[in-house]
Order: C-alpha cells, then sequence, then structure tokens
C-alpha cells in the first residue's frame, strides 16, 4: 500500500487533548423548571392541549407538534419506577465501590432520570412509587442534583 | 432522475483492536485503495462526488471533516460528511445518485476508538447537559435501562440474551476480519462483570477500529465497473425522542419505522420471507433481539427463543449477523453500519468464505448510533 | 430532475448570549419556518439539520441532542456538516432529500449556540488543525483568516481601508435587520481601521461576532409547493466542493473551491454570465475580506478586483450589484451554521420582495448565497430564483 | 427578516445576568484526551525533526515534492515515491503579528504565525509556523528564514523541536 517505509524507531503516537469548556443556560423551560425545584421543592410539568400530552420535565415545546407550551402545572414529587438498573461503574468506567440504582421515574407522560435511595438493591420493583428527596433548600442550586435521589414512598 | 443505486465496490482495512501501524488517514487510504481496484474505478476521474461519517469527539478534532478528502482521493470534489452512522451515509450516496446529479460516490466511515483514552467521558458528553449529565451516571446506565425494561416487558430471559452473544462470537471465529472470535458457553456470557445489571461486560461489544469504504453507481453505469452489482432496494432511517424522559424505555422505535420506511422502498409486503438474512446492531447483546423484533422478523419476545433454538443461526431461517456482527469484529463507533452493509454485499457475492450462505438473494444491514441516541437506519440489499 | 422550491423561512435573533437551549433555539426558528408556509409539522416528511462542531454547544454528537427541537420526532432525520459551509450546505442536503424522489416536504434547520463555549468560542478553533503537526504551536482562529488576507492583500496590492468598507456596508445594512446583533448605521472606515489590532492585518471591526441562533426553511418538490404558496423560491443550483487539508500547500490568494462550487451551481442553473444573471449576492462575510475574496471566486469580480466594486458602491443595496443586503455576518451575527442558513433566508425574501426595509430595489429574479469553511478550504454555494 | 413576520424570538443575556445569579447555569468540561497514532509517514517526519530534519515526499507521477510527507498523492492518488530531505531554511509566503492567544489573551508582544515555504519543496507548498527572534516590523513576505532548532538533548519529535524561524542572515 504504501512505498514509504515505517521507521520503528519512530514516535508511535502523539498526545493531545480536545479541550472543551462549557457554560449552558437552561433556557426557557429549564429555567422555570428548575427555579421550582430550588426555591419551592415542586416538581413542574408543561401541558400541551394539542396532543393531550404533560411533559415532564416542563418543556416550552411539545417534541410530538411543535406547539407552544404555556400551561404549567405541579406534578407532584412523586411518580413510579419505570425501568432501572444498578450500575456498576463509574462516569470514567471505573469500578463503582458501592454499586447504585438508577431509574426512569415514570411522572405522567414524562418523567426523570435519577438514582434511588433508601432502599437496597434486591428491594427494587418496576412501577413501585417514589419521591423525591430534595436537599435542604440552602443547599439547592438549580439543578438536577438538588434532587439527592428518589426514596420507596412510605 | 437516476432510478436504481448499485454498490459496486468495497473495501476495508483494519478491525482490530488496535492499528497502531498506520494513522488514520493511512487507515482509511487502504479501505478506499481496496474498494477502488473492487470497483475497477479511479477515484480521481470516475466518483464524482464523496460522503463521509464522523463525529468530532471521537477523533479529537473539532470540524473534522476537513481531513477527510485527501486519503479517499477526493480532493476539490463535492465532499460532504454526515454525523450518522455509515448506513446515513450509505442512504446519503444513494439520495445522491437518485437526484441524477451524480452516477458514481463512495462512502466512508471509520474507527480510530484506540487513539480515545478517555471514552466513556467522551460519550458522556453526549448525554443532556442539564437533565443528565449532572448526574455523573456511567453511560451504561442507558442500555441497562433499557435492556431491563426490554427484559420485563417481552418476558425475553438473561440467558436468551446471552446466546445471542455465544452466536455471534462463535460466528466470529470464522470470519478473519473479526478479532473477537470465541468459543463460549451460555455460563461463560452470564458469569461476566456486572456492569449495568442486567447488562454485564461480556454483552458489552469491544471497540475496534477499522475502516469501510463503499462505491455505488447509478444503474446506467454499473456495468462499466463490475459484473458483481449488489443493488439498494430501500433505505431507511429514523429518530425517536432524543430526550431520556420522552423515549419509548425498551423497544427500538428507530428500527421499527426506519425498517418500514425502507420495506415501504423496496416495495416488501412481507419482509420476514423476502430476506434471507440480516446484520443487525447487536453493541449490546439484547439489542439484536429488541432490533429483530423492531422491525418485525419477529413478534415481540420471541426472538429470544428464536435464538436459543437456532433460528438466527448460520444455518438457521433466518441468519442473523453471520459476520459475527459487533460483538466479533468490534463496535467500530459510526462505521458500525457500513461493516454490517459490508458483510450484506460479501454475502450476495457469494465471497464470504468459510461464513458464505447458500443460496442468498436478499439481505438487510441495520444499525444504531450508540449510547445516548434513539437514531438508526436500514439498508436493504439485492444481489439481483 | 425534481425541481425543489423554498416556501417558508424562520430565523430567531442573533445575540451574544442566549437563554434558549440550543434545543429552544430550534424549534423557535422551525416553528416560525412552518408557520410562514402554513404547514405543521405532520406535512414534513424528512428534517435535516446543520450545526458546526460540537465545541460550541458543548454536547457530542449535537445532531442527535438537537434532533426533537428541530421536529424530528419519528422523522428521517441527518445531520450534514462542512465546517462554517454547513449554513449553506444544509438546505443542499435538502435539496438531494427532495430531489432524490424520497421525500416532497423537508424541514431544514441550522442552529449553532457558540456562547455555551466558555469563557470565549474563539478557543474551540484550537483544535480544527491537525492534532500532530500544528495544534502545538496553540494556533488560533485568527491565524488562519489573518494568513489568508495577508495573503490576498499582498497578491493583488489590495489595502485594509478597501476592505474595511465591506465592514463599513454591511453593518450599515443590518441596522435595518430585526434580528441583528451588529448592525450600526453610522460606521465609518475609519472606526474600523481605528478599532483594536487582534492580528495584523486583521482589527476587531474585521470580524464577526460569535453569536446564538437558529434558522430555519421549509423545501417542497414543485407540485407540492405550487400548491403551498403562489410565490415560491426556486433552488436552481446547488454547488459544493472541498480542497486538500494540506492548507499550506497551496496558494491561499484565492478560493479555487469556492470557484468548483460555484461552477457546479452555475452549470446547474444553466447560468453562462454569472455576472448579468445574478441579481443579490449573499457571499460568506465573517471576516470583511472573505466577501471580497468570494466575489472572485464565484467569479463575480475579476481575481483581486472586487475591493474596487465595493470601494466604488457597486455592491451596496441599491448598486448594480447588492452583495451581503442582509447585513451578513458581521452586521447580523455569525452563529456559524445558522448564519449561512440565514443567507438563504435573506434570499428568500428578498425574491419575494418581502424584505422590508431592506428590499433591494428592481425586483430582483436570482439570488446566490454561499459559505465557506473548514481549514479555508470548502465552498458551498445555492443558487435561488423565482 | 420578513415584513410579514412582527416578532423575532431569541432572549438575549448578559454576561452579568448569568455573573450574579439572575439566570441559572451550569458549567461542565469534557474530559478528552487522546493518543493519535502517528503512522507511517508522520511518523517518519517526527523521528526527522528529533534528527534536525524537515522531511517532504516526492510523487513521481505529479513531479511534486510535498511537506509534511504523506502515504499518498492527493492529486493522483498514487503512493507517494519516496521520501525527502529538505532544507531547514525556506521563504515567508504569509504572515500575521497575533496580539490575541488561542484562548484568547492579549499579549503585548505579537506571535508571529507564518507559512514558511521550505526550501526543496514545490513552490507555495510549506509548513505552519511561526517566526521569532526578530523584530515585528521586519518581516514580509518573501523574507528568507532559517529553522532555529532546539538543541538536540530536548528535541522530542515533535514539530516544536523548531523554536520557530528566524532571518536567514545571507539576506541583505
Amino acid at each position: 500500500m504504501s512505498l514509504l517505509s515505517r521507521n520503528p524507531e519512530a514516535p508511535r503516537s502523539w498526545q493531545g487533548e480536545l479541550p472543551v469548556f462549557s457554560r449552558y443556560t437552561l433556557g426557557l423551560a429549564g429555567e422555570r423548571f428548575f427555579r421550582e425545584i430550588k426555591d419551592n421543592g415542586r416538581i413542574m410539568g408543561t401541558h400541551c392541549e394539542n396532543c393531550d400530552r404533560i411533559y415532564v420535565p416542563a418543556a416550552v415545546f411539545c417534541e410530538r407538534c411543535l406547539s407552544e407550551l404555556d400551561e404549567w402545572l405541579d406534578v407532584g414529587n412523586s411518580g413510579r419506577v419505570y425501568t432501572f438498573t444498578i450500575l456498576h461503574e463509574n462516569y470514567e468506567g471505573s469500578p463503582l465501590d458501592q454499586p447504585e440504582i438508577v431509574a426512569f421515574i415514570r411522572i405522567r407522560d414524562g418523567g426523570l432520570i435519577h438514582r434511588l435511595g433508601e432502599i437496597e438493591l434486591d428491594e427494587v420493583r418496576f412501577d413501585m412509587p417514589v419521591e423525591a428527596v430534595f436537599k435542604p433548600k440552602d443547599q439547592r442550586a438549580g439543578s438536577i442534583l438538588d434532587i439527592e435521589y428518589f426514596r420507596p414512598t412510605p | 432522475m437516476h432510478d436504481r443505486v448499485a454498490i459496486i465496490g468495497v473495501g476495508w482495512s483494519g478491525f482490530r483492536p488496535v492499528t497502531p501501524e498506520l494513522s488514520y488517514k493511512e487507515l482509511i487510504y487502504e479501505a478506499a485503495v481496496k474498494a477502488y481496484a473492487d470497483a475497477n474505478l479511479d477515484p480521481r476521474k470516475d466518483i464524482e462526488s464523496f460522503v463521509t461519517v464522523a463525529e468530532d469527539f471521537y477523533e479529537g478534532t473539532s470540524i473534522f471533516d476537513e481531513y477527510t478528502p485527501d486519503q479517499l482521493g477526493a480532493v476539490l470534489k463535492p465532499v460532504h460528511t454526515i454525523g450518522g452512522d455509515g448506513l446515513h451515509g450509505l442512504a446519503t450516496a444513494c439520495m445522491l445518485i437518485l437526484t441524477g446529479q451524480f452516477s458514481v460516490v463512495a462512502v466512508e466511515g471509520h474507527s480510530k476508538a484506540s487513539n480515545v483514552k478517555t471514552l466513556p467521558q467522551v460519550i458522556g458528553y453526549a448525554q443532556d447537559p442539564i437533565l443528565n449529565r449532572p448526574l455523573r451516571f456511567n453511560n451504561h446506565f442507558i442500555p441497562g435501562l433499557d435492556m431491563n425494561r426490554y427484559l420485563f416487558d417481552t418476558g425475553t430471559s438473561l440467558e436468551q440474551c446471552a446466546s445471542v452473544i455465544v452466536k455471534n462470537r462463535r460466528n466470529a471465529l470464522v470470519n478473519p476480519s473479526a478479532p473477537y472470535g470465541a468459543d463460549l458457553t451460555l455460563e461463560d456470557v452470564l458469569s461476566g462483570e456486572p456492569t449495568a445489571w442486567p447488562l454485564n461486560s461480556h454483552q458489552i461489544a469491544h471497540h475496534a477500529d477499522g475502516a469501510i469504504v463503499i462505491v455505488l453507481a447509478s444503474a446506467d453505469r454499473v456495468h462499466s465497473f463490475t459484473d458483481k452489482p449488489v443493488w439498494v432496494t430501500g433505505v431507511g432511517w429514523c429518530n425517536d425522542s432524543p430526550a431520556l424522559e420522552n423515549r419509548e424505555w425498551g423497544e427500538a422505535i428507530y428500527a421499527r419505522e426506519a425498517a418500514r420506511m425502507a420495506f415501504r422502498q423496496a416495495g416488501m409486503l412481507n419482509p420476514g420471507r423476502a430476506i434471507d438474512f440480516v446484520e443487525v446492531d447487536d453493541v449490546y447483546g439484547y439489542k439484536e433481539l429488541q432490533s429483530l423484533e423492531a422491525m418485525g422478523f419477529f413478534r415481540r419476545g420471541e426472538a429470544g427463543k428464536a435464538t436459543e433454538e437456532g433460528f438466527t443461526h448460520p444455518d438457521g431461517e433466518l441468519p442473523v449477523n453471520v459476520s459475527g456482527g459487533s460483538q466479533g469484529f468490534g463496535d467500530l463507533l459510526d462505521a458500525n453500519g457500513l461493516a454490517r452493509a459490508l458483510e450484506v454485499v460479501l454475502q450476495l457475492r457469494g465471497e464470504a468464505g468459510p461464513r458464505q450462505l447458500e443460496s442468498v438473494s436478499t439481505g438487510l444491514a441495520q444499525s444504531w448510533r450508540g449510547v445516548p441516541s434513539a437514531s438508526g437506519a436500514v439498508v436493504i440489499m439485492s444481489g439481483e | 430532475m425534481r425541481k425543489v422550491a423554498v416556501v417558508g423561512a424562520g430565523m430567531t435573533k442573533f445575540v451574544r448570549r442566549a437563554l434558549e437551549t440550543g434545543k429552544e433555539l430550534s424549534w423557535q426558528a422551525a416553528r416560525m419556518a412552518l408557520e410562514s408556509c402554513e404547514l405543521t409539522i405532520d406535512d414534513i416528511d424528512a428534517v435535516c439539520l446543520g450545526t458546526a462542531p460540537d465545541s460550541f454547544d458543548g454536547v457530542h454528537m449535537n445532531g442527535e441532542y438537537l434532533s426533537d427541537g428541530s421536529g424530528a420526532w419519528r422523522k428521517p432525520f441527518m445531520r450534514s456538516y462542512v465546517g462554517g459551509g454547513t449554513g449553506v450546505f444544509v438546505p443542499i442536503q435538502g435539496w438531494y432529500h427532495v430531489a432524490s424522489g424520497l421525500f416532497d416536504i423537508v424541514l431544514v434547520v441550522a442552529e449553532e449556540k457558540m456562547s455555551s463555549y466558555y469563557p470565549h468560542a474563539q478557543a474551540a478553533f484550537l483544535t480544527i488543525f491537525d492534532h500532530t503537526t500544528e495544534r502545538p504551536l496553540k494556533p488560533n482562529l485568527l491565524w488562519i483568516f489573518a494568513l489568508e488576507m495577508n495573503r490576498y492583500m499582498q497578491t493583488y496590492g489590495i489595502t485594509k481601508a478597501e476592505i474595511a468598507h465591506v465592514a463599513v456596508k454591511n453593518k450599515r445594512n443590518a441596522a435595518d435587520h430585526p434580528c441583528a446583533l451588529l448592525g450600526d448605521p453610522n460606521l465609518t472606515v475609519e472606526d474600523v481601521l481605528n478599532s483594536e489590532v487582534l492580528a495584523w492585518p486583521v482589527n476587531r471591526l474585521d470580524v464577526s461576532p460569535v453569536s446564538d441562533g437558529a434558522v430555519a426553511v421549509v423545501l417542497a418538490v414543485e407540485h407540492v409547493a405550487t400548491r403551498i404558496t403562489d410565490k415560491p423560491v426556486w433552488i436552481e443550483g446547488v454547488g459544493w466542493n472541498l480542497d486538500t487539508a494540506h492548507w499550506t500547500n497551496r496558494d491561499l490568494a484565492y478560493p479555487r473551491y469556492v470557484e468548483f462550487a460555484a461552477r457546479m451551481a452555475y452549470e446547474m442553473a444553466g447560468i453562462k454570465e454569472p455576472r448579468r444573471e445574478i441579481h443579490i449576492v449573499e457571499p460568506y462575510d465573517p471576516f470583511d475580506y472573505k466577501e471580497l475574496h468570494h466575489l472572485e471566486g464565484l467569479l463575480l469580480a475579476d481575481r483581486g478586483k472586487a475591493p474596487q466594486m465595493v470601494v466604488d458602491g457597486v455592491t451596496q443595496r441599491d448598486g448594480d450589484l447588492p452583495v451581503c443586503p442582509s447585513g451578513g455576518l458581521l452586521g447580523v451575527g455569525n452563529p456559524i451554521a445558522a448564519a449561512g442558513l440565514m443567507k438563504i433566508a435573506e434570499i428568500f425574501w428578498q425574491l419575494r420582495g418581502e424584505a422590508g426595509a431592506r428590499q433591494v430595489p428592481g425586483q430582483p429574479k436570482r439570488g446566490l448565497a454561499q459559505a465557506w469553511g473548514d481549514l479555508m478550504q470548502v465552498g458551498t454555494v445555492v443558487i435561488m430564483g423565482r | 427578516m420578513s415584513d410579514q413576520i412582527a416578532v423575532y424570538p431569541g432572549t438575549s443575556l448578559s454576561e452579568d445576568d448569568i455573573l450574579e445569579g439572575k439566570v441559572l447555569s451550569i458549567h461542565d468540561k469534557l474530559d478528552g484526551r487522546y493518543a493519535w497514532d502517528t503512522g507511517i509517514a508522520i511518523g517518519q517526519y517526527l523521528a526527522g525533526l528529533k534528527e534536525g530534519l524537515i522531511l517532504g515526499a516526492y510523487c513521481a507521477t505529479c513531479r511534486k515534492t510535498v511537506v509534511p510527507p504523506r502515504i499518498v498523492c492527493e492529486w493522483c492518488f498514487r503512493p507517494m515515491t519516496r521520501y525527502v530531505p529538505l532544507k531547514d531554511t525556506g521563504t515567508v509566503n504569509t504572515f500575521s503579528l497575533c496580539y490575541v492567544t488561542w484562548d484568547v489573551k492579549r499579549i503585548k508582544k505579537p506571535e508571529i504565525p507564518a507559512v514558511i515555504e521550505i526550501d526543496g519543496a514545490s513552490p507555495l507548498h510549506g509548513i505552519l509556523h511561526k517566526v521569532g527572534e526578530i523584530d515585528p516590523s521586519e518581516v514580509h513576505v518573501g523574507m528568507r528564514v532559517k529553522a532555529v532548532w532546539k538543541p538536540p538533548a530536548e528535541r522530542e519529535g515533535a514539530i516544536t523541536d523548531i523554536i520557530c524561524f528566524t532571518k536567514l542572515n545571507t539576506e541583505v
């Protein structure tokens, strides 16, 4: 293929990075959605009248019909475990000391991805009711991490 | 407007866990030279447009399309890049030819996954930066959630998922291009390290490096290059919601809709009968079952049983991933679809060597873009 | 070949920092484009998205992330990119979707949220250079523009003052654009020449601003387009071309890849004398000299002669060949992919006589939009007519 | 704009809106680290730099010598014929005086990026590098320059083994 010769002494690889530093605004919907979590400990959704769906987390548009959504509602702080997994690796791919339970918690027609707490690994069930546990108000910053985890509804 | 499109040449290189002897450009060049020799053409003279598939973060280069033309013989030609799977690229090449503007178009896809030292973090940067990424979950949580719901909804067992792995890695033993061939038992697979239960480490394809180039031509030009064209009779692609909060967990909607589009184009009323063999997404073992069902080859919940019973084995009624699939040839990132298309081409031409299927005339390739996407494509090819 | 028309367009304001997420910007533009031609998302057969490097939005596989905002839910969806050329490429992508016969109506969206790269989007450009042979020198985006501009000036004996006329014209034009970030009706050549030297010969006001924004257009096949609107704007020709990545192995004084792309588009449109047959041009103007460079590559000016055209006022809105009547990237803003598609929207509105305060006189019949990108390497061209 | 449209969306924020917390935001950064295989041609190029040599490659079909070397000629798509040792002198094809670093910090003394046409390569064939050890006002297109190498012990097989190019003394 190549007429040029390989030099076995040549540097094999060149090391480098792709520096990406990001700052995200939360958007029209996110700004209000996360303010409600931060200030009031409330999970909000928006209703699409056209499709009769309630988006959680609140969205400013319906992905199905592209209508603008301006009907906001408090959807409560609980939902049901729609599906779950027991995660044994961290973000970087190394083993976790303690495996954690990650779930998609169905709330209305949407839901939230989050971890489950106050529950043993073998106790999680499909459709199990769970509720959000918020950080203390003074520690909330307006992010998904303002919810510490979801736990079984007592 | 051209009415039919055929694949007239294929070339590939790599398909190994690491390829330290070649730069990505040289890896692509090797695949291109083979494809052009196979198609019996000179790219500088004969190929009118080029399509590549790539994503910047996999390459470690922004605006990576800059670096695509030289090693393809594509300099000063209409070249563009699709941020998609190789099958999206193949569909794009078909569209370019169908406009009537171009007669011969080449598609390229590659993986240099071994050059990415922080692949989990790179893929993690595809998670929604506001809703999901701050949680810092390993990317496998997504197939973990999806697999668990799929098992729950369909009654598919872990053993059935493991039987996909056993089959595909065994298939890979007779594919000289596949580095991950292995003779495993169900127990071997089931005893993998837990990763995102019910997903374990042996159900996740290992990454590999490789490059694939495919040359396509319009019907009126095909026979000036080759006497063994493989016709593209249907292409389809589709996205479900990218939002983890809105998608259908446990279902491969993207595969269902992409297949419907492709079947419609191919005029197939009964794809199960019309298609002799398929190469489908198996980056996670359960995906093979889920995708087969989504495309309608099996009713929901029946693909696992069929796999156990040998229906999808090379000598079964619907051979699936005879190549060894991504489990066997490795996860080639966005080149996965082209690797599957390559196998379909080789089988239809009767050039698949020891794994050659008997009397096959129509095959299907399907792919998924991987975590966290809900995006996939389907291409149907026929030797006739 | 199936005839394809632009039938609707929409865009957000171009702003330095948007509150909206990239998804929301895409959605706003998409919804406006649909409303402008009284269609709904159900009418759309497929979606094409353009967004340039993922580094800006700060999302890997950014096309997937933006797909719901772009209206791609359960639809065939693809993202194309050719660096800075993407904004004028994505309507070409839409064109081949329709011209192929696979789809009748396609939504085309272009988005860029550059403010997500923090603190400054410019730094993202380090990584467009070759990782082994160039990046260790810590290059930045200004380098390539400054190197190209200097080579262009040296080759043809062009002055900075001549080039500054472009910035003045475009920023003044942009004062009439309701989405513009940097419109300035009173800007002078002296202002440009006296602005901060960033990378000689490039001064601050020679450069377009980092911006956030999105633009969308709707494309339809002939028989559908004529039902949707009585003022379809036809895509008469498209062209694109990519030169070698070895940019230090070729002469930067002339963009031959733009010429190749233009020739492809002219041939498809049946244009033999572009200088007579093209009535409005929106060439890519991320830096002021680029507009001139591109007018030459498009064969609308002789090599080295474009500067005289701008100095003589030929390229003013009421001149013989209006160039960037929108205000261009220099004036409206430069959210990379969105900026290119803005040029398509501008030609669409101009040819329909809907450009309001920016309307070019004389009922222009045919316009051309062009973008450029990568390592001074890619040209993308669309010719539209009514 | 269209005169058919009355209102355009898009909400502009100031930096202070975000810094003062009037608007919420999230920071993140990519941990993207790579080890790119150098391969045949660039591997040899780097090995040459370590020895104080700039290598090119010759295409017998196009009769062209290019730099850096590559295994295929992008013009004729034939394999490159052989490596060619080039001189470490050249001519400034174009340059800039840049007062901004890659990460947008202002500097007083400009960096001088330039395309240097390398002696021994075909006309217009050069590399990106920097001009240095010179008063910036002296730099001009067409200037003859010579590589300033790091001491051999400090070279690592990188483009930065050349510190910069500086004025060739023979120029009057």
